[in-house]
């Protein structure tokens, strides 16, 4: 479904990602995992388009989007959930979401399906963006995003910052939209969500991918662990 | 470092010999110039004095001031109103125009130091328009409309030529002074904000008091260029105080291009002859000088000297790149 | 005590970033601030360097209150802070980054006719060497590798001789060698430059292996304080912090 | 001072507020969304103003030629804000600020000297037109009715921008789009055409405001940056980009202009100034605004 294959990003002038290859198979969940800075905030960044590849290729369901704006990525079918949420502080919770909406053939996602999944945002519809806790934010940023009709998630740091229990809830939530059959990319520093919702794994660091495979083999691999995620 | 030192004053002499040879051109123009282009230069220099105290601020502290033409003409008129009103000495007259200039700049300064990027770039404008309305409208005072006409200089420097030696050495001077302010502590510090204020705050560095400092010495310059010009030119007009003529050193410094010394000073040459050869034949300049400004920043990024420091940059890497292999 | 926080809070709007801390860093300690994303970590270190002002409580610098000072001030009396996102300057060269904070810090910045070359050679190649970027002096601030800015911050922070020092995530984005190294270098400045150190790290190895103290913070408030020892027993923080990222 | 005085100053104060406010909102919403500072915006308002007067010349129209030649003339400044946007700004976006900022002033430059060639550098003005003639009493006093019409204008602008950015969905992008363009790009909106009708939007408003002002009888060069100073007064002092700010700078910059003029004309402007500089020391983003980034 996505094919990312040796991709060089920069940010400004500095190199950040160096020969970036990974896929994501329709209906799976995969997971990017490595350190703060290790590149996967650009990486994502790289496939919706705000920070476009100097080369590589990244194909979408067989064609090139690499140089497409990123409007037209995400009306491909690309949800991107960004780590700082970037909630819109002026808009309401309800126009938060509707804001996003986009009809086509195939839509699955309305306001009612938003809320019986995130019943906590109806209770909260005529709040401002900034008056949300950092949970509610994170859904409603997940929100936003499922209203785009996406084909494939990409999900950036999803746990950033949350409490425990909180996690608890949100990964509870992203299993359900995950049963839908929606394709999700998740990256995170902090193993526990991903790994729980993932089938596959790449681990990065210093902008390169270091390993790849399996959740279990993942698990059973304690020198990547020790020393790319120092768990 | 100690090689480093060495080497650089070697090569200052290599790398400064055009520099020499421009200003003894500089000091021979009167012998094989017509009397209208010695004007022309007059009038290069003059306002590249205004470009490199703009630049100052813009290329260096990265504040741009859209009101600079306010200082400019301040200068011009304090010089003319001592002379014509006053018959104040004329030494003593250019003196008080770049006081009077760097006091405006001070009041005007405080408020628009607060601000930064395109906000202060308003506010500038603001405060610029503000002064000349003032003056405009101050009819009995400055002669409104009219302007004031009949400012003389000495006898010494009656002849343009003299005049042209006059302005010459005062705008070598006030670059020289310009270009060591830039490349001391104070001017390192001013880039340093420039390049990130926060972090430069972190260092201990109350921000709006170097802002205010760099604001009120670029207001003098500019005060400077002014009043030096107006007894060149016998008059002074409103006209010098518009957001048109603040708009001149703008262009000057992106054409030439703004994080090099001197280019303003090739920008403002540029403009100033291309007007003078321009105004032969069509009175539509502000049309042609529009166009110059799009084309430039569509086709000219980074202005002249920009431009070529790019290209020999790219060469140089390529070179490299070849003796790589 | 070289700094002392009283009670101090910082509410934005409805969320209290920071609630009722008292710690105190004794001179030429090493210590550590922990707690998860979003305790109040950076919010803290804000309130110590003057970006934020505290809504309530003490902030005392060697005695004396500096609740309601500017960062500028705070910097002239010894408080330096890097941040976690690195912040140079990227037009600038290395040398020349490390001498603004020389300049600053020896308050020449108001001499306007030297050569600012001309100024604290030594002492810049001093600090370009203990921090292992004197071969990169002229290298623009934005072409070297991330390690070397965070490096690069670092000699920047030493550049203004502070006598405490705050390290936002020093090792953030680092590969475990060059980690080490840094390590290495926190070491050495404490004991070489007698400096007091106040970091936040998420590298609980880092923290383990260098702080002599550690304080940890959790939805604002402090829930521990001790040597490593103490604070690794502590059962609170097994629960909130250590357990959590396990 | 009698009341009478006072009082037609202040609503004198209120129709050049009105007029100030159909200008500067413009000029906000454009640099609201696009953050492009748009100072050729005075000058899309003159050039409205010269055009609106030879639609107006060509039509022959007693009563209905004024309305028309406004309608008009804001079309045809929105199809010219569609090829400035299209053509040149589109292009500068990832450029930095002071570029956008140097190729707007270069606008000015070339449609201050069309203007002096196609229309030469005297005063034109149209006559005022059927109903507003006349004068309105209000209390017993006197006001030209031609100040209501402005009035009128510019509160249906104020009720119509109030409609398009808060009860739309449209209007719930735009104010997105102001916030956080990259975030509504990744969500599959087309800024780009965003950008391109809020232009357009803001050049029609700006014709307009120029059409409606021929009939108070100063149509002529230099009235583009008459105008674009007063409304950078608006914007500094309610706020860069906010509508309920554009509202109030345009109130207080009226008045202050109105009572200005009674007590020392020439200084009408400096009173302005004044009232900007209180404002920005004390809330240095103007009183809607919000600190930059």
């Amino acid at each position: 479904m996505l094919e990312v294959k040796e991709i060089h990003s920069y940010y400004g002038t500095s190199h950040i990602l160096f020969g970036i290859s990974f896929g994501v198979k329709e209906g799976e969940a995969v997971c990017l995992l490595g350190r703060n800075g290790a590149g996967k905030t650009t990486t994502f960044r790289s496939i919706i388009g705000l920070t476009p590849p100097k080369s590589g290729s990244i194909q979408f369901r067989g064609k090139e989007i690499i140089g497409k704006p990123p409007y037209r990525i995400a009306q491909m079918g690309i949800g991107y959930v960004p780590d700082t949420r970037r909630i819109f502080p002026d808009l309401t919770v309800r126009q938060n979401i509707l804001v996003a909406r986009r009809e086509h053939k195939g839509a699955i996602w309305d306001l009612d399906r938003i809320y019986s999944l995130f019943p906590k945002l109806q209770s909260l519809e005529t709040h401002m963006g900034t008056q949300l806790s950092g949970g509610e934010q994170q859904m409603l940023t997940v929100a936003r995003t499922l209203m785009t009709n996406p084909e494939l998630l990409l999900l950036d740091e999803p746990g950033e910052g949350l409490a425990p229990l909180v996690i608890k809830t949100m990964e509870q939530q992203l299993g359900e939209i995950k049963k839908l059959g929606l394709t999700m990319l998740i990256c995170e520093h902090n193993v526990g969500l991903a790994i729980n919702l993932s089938d596959r794994a790449y681990v990065m660091d210093k902008g390169m991918i270091h390993f790849q495979g399996t959740i279990d083999e993942l698990k059973k691999h304690e020198e990547v662990r020790k020393k790319y995620l120092m768990v | 470092m100690e090689d480093h030192h060495i080497e650089g004053k070697d090569s200052w002499i290599k790398r400064g010999w055009w520099l020499i040879l421009l200003i003894i051109a500089s000091f021979l123009a009167p012998t094989v110039l017509s009397e209208f282009y010695l004007s022309v230069l007059c009038e290069a220099l003059v306002m590249s004095l205004m470009a490199l105290s703009f630049n100052f601020l813009f290329g260096y502290m990265g504040q741009l001031s859209f009101g600079q033409a306010a200082f400019y003409g301040l200068g011009g008129y304090t010089v003319a109103m001592l002379l014509t009103k006053a018959h104040f000495n004329f030494w003593l007259s250019i003196v008080a125009a770049v006081l009077v200039a760097a006091l405006v700049g001070l009041v005007v300064g405080i408020f628009c130091v607060r601000l930064r990027g395109i906000y202060f770039a308003i506010l500038t404008l603001a405060f610029g328009q503000l002064i000349f309305t003032i003056v405009f409208k101050w009819h009995n005072f400055t002669g409104g409309d009219d302007g004031i006409q009949g400012v003389f200089p000495p006898e010494l420097l009656k002849s343009p030529i003299a005049y042209y030696y006059f302005i010459l050495l005062v705008f070598l001077v006030s670059a020289f002074i310009l270009w060591k302010i830039i490349h001391s502590p104070f001017g390192h510090t001013v880039v340093a904000m420039r390049e990130n204020s926060e972090r430069t705050e972190f260092l201990g560095i109350h921000i709006a008091k170097y802002q205010l400092i760099a604001f009120v010495i670029a207001a003098a310059f500019c005060g400077l260029a002014g009043a030096i010009w107006v007894p060149f030119y016998r008059s002074v007009a409103p006209s010098y105080l518009t957001w048109i003529k603040s708009g001149e050193p703008v262009m000057a410094a992106i054409l030439g291009g703004p994080p090099i010394f001197l280019g303003p000073i090739l920008g403002m040459f540029v403009m100033t002859f291309f007007h003078a050869w321009v105004l032969g034949f069509t009175v539509y300049w502000p049309v042609v000088m529009g166009a110059l400004i799009l084309a430039i920043i569509f086709f000219l990024p980074g202005g002249i000297l920009g431009f070529a420091q790019e290209k020999v940059r790219q060469r140089k890497e390529r070179n490299h790149q070849l003796q790589k292999k | 005590m070289l700094l002392e926080t009283q009670e101090i809070s910082k509410e934005f709007g409805k969320l209290r970033a920071v609630s009722r801390v008292s710690l105190g860093i004794s001179k030429g300690d090493i210590h550590a601030i922990i707690g998860p994303n979003g305790a109040g970590k950076s919010t803290y270190f804000n309130l110590i360097t003057g970006y934020h002002r505290a809504t309530s409580g003490r902030v005392l610098f060697k005695g004396k209150e500096i609740t309601g000072l500017p960062a500028y001030r705070r910097c002239r009396l010894g408080i330096t802070r890097s941040f976690q996102i690195t912040s140079i300057y990227p037009k600038l060269t290395v040398y020349e980054s490390v001498l603004m904070a020389l300049l600053s810090q020896r308050k020449v910045t108001l001499t306007f006719f030297s050569p600012a070359k001309k100024f604290f050679r030594e002492e810049v190649w001093g600090i370009l060497e203990d921090v292992g970027l004197a071969d990169q002096a002229s290298t623009l601030g934005d072409s070297i590798s991330h390690g070397d800015k965070k490096r690069l911050e670092l000699a920047v922070t030493l550049g203004t001789e502070p006598e405490l020092l705050l390290l936002d995530e020093p090792t953030c984005g680092m590969s475990l060698e060059e980690t080490e190294v840094i390590m290495g270098l926190i070491k050495k400045l404490s004991v070489e430059r007698g400096l007091t150190i106040l970091f936040t790290e998420h590298d609980m190895s880092v923290v383990f292996g260098i702080a002599r103290r550690i304080s940890v913070l959790h939805q604002g408030a402090l829930i521990a304080d001790g040597s490593p020892e103490e604070v690794r027993a502590s059962e609170e923080v097994q629960k909130v912090y250590l357990g959590g990222s396990t | 001072m009698s009341f009478d005085v006072l009082f037609s100053q202040f609503m004198s104060g209120i129709a050049r507020g009105a007029l100030l406010f159909l200008v500067a909102s413009g000029l906000s919403l454009t640099f609201g969304v696009l953050r492009v500072l748009n100072f050729a915006h005075g000058s899309l308002y003159m050039l409205g103003a010269f055009l609106s007067y030879s639609i107006w010349k060509f039509l022959l129209m007693p009563v209905l030629g004024f309305y028309l030649a406004a309608v008009i003339a804001a079309l045809i400044m929105g199809g010219v804000g569609m090829i400035i946007e299209f053509g040149l700004l589109r292009r500068l976006y990832a450029r930095g600020w002071p570029e956008q900022l140097l190729a707007t002033y270069a606008i000015i430059l070339i449609i201050t000297d069309l203007v002096k060639w196609a229309w030469g550098g005297e005063f034109l003005s149209i006559p005022r037109p059927r109903p507003f003639t006349g004068a309105v009493f209000l209390f017993g006093f006197p006001f030209p009715s031609y100040n209501f019409f402005i009035i009128i204008l510019g509160l249906g602008l104020v009720v119509f921008l109030w409609w398009l950015v808060y009860k739309t969905r449209l209007g719930d992008i735009i104010r997105a789009a102001a916030q956080d363009r990259e975030m509504v790009s990744a969500l599959g909106i087309p800024i780009p055409w965003l950008f391109t009708w809020i232009f357009v939007l803001g050049a029609a408003i700006a014709g307009l405001s120029g059409a409606v002002t021929a009939p108070f009888g100063s149509v002529a060069l230099g009235m583009d940056i008459e105008i674009i100073i007063e409304c950078f007064a608006v914007v500094v002092i309610g706020g860069m980009g906010s509508l309920p700010g554009t509202l109030l700078g345009a109130f207080i910059v009226g008045q202050v202009y109105a009572f200005g003029i009674l007590f020392k004309p020439e200084l009408a402007l400096a009173f302005i100034f004044m009232v900007m500089a209180v404002v920005l020391i004390i809330r240095p983003w103007g009183i809607f605004g919000r600190p930059e980034r």
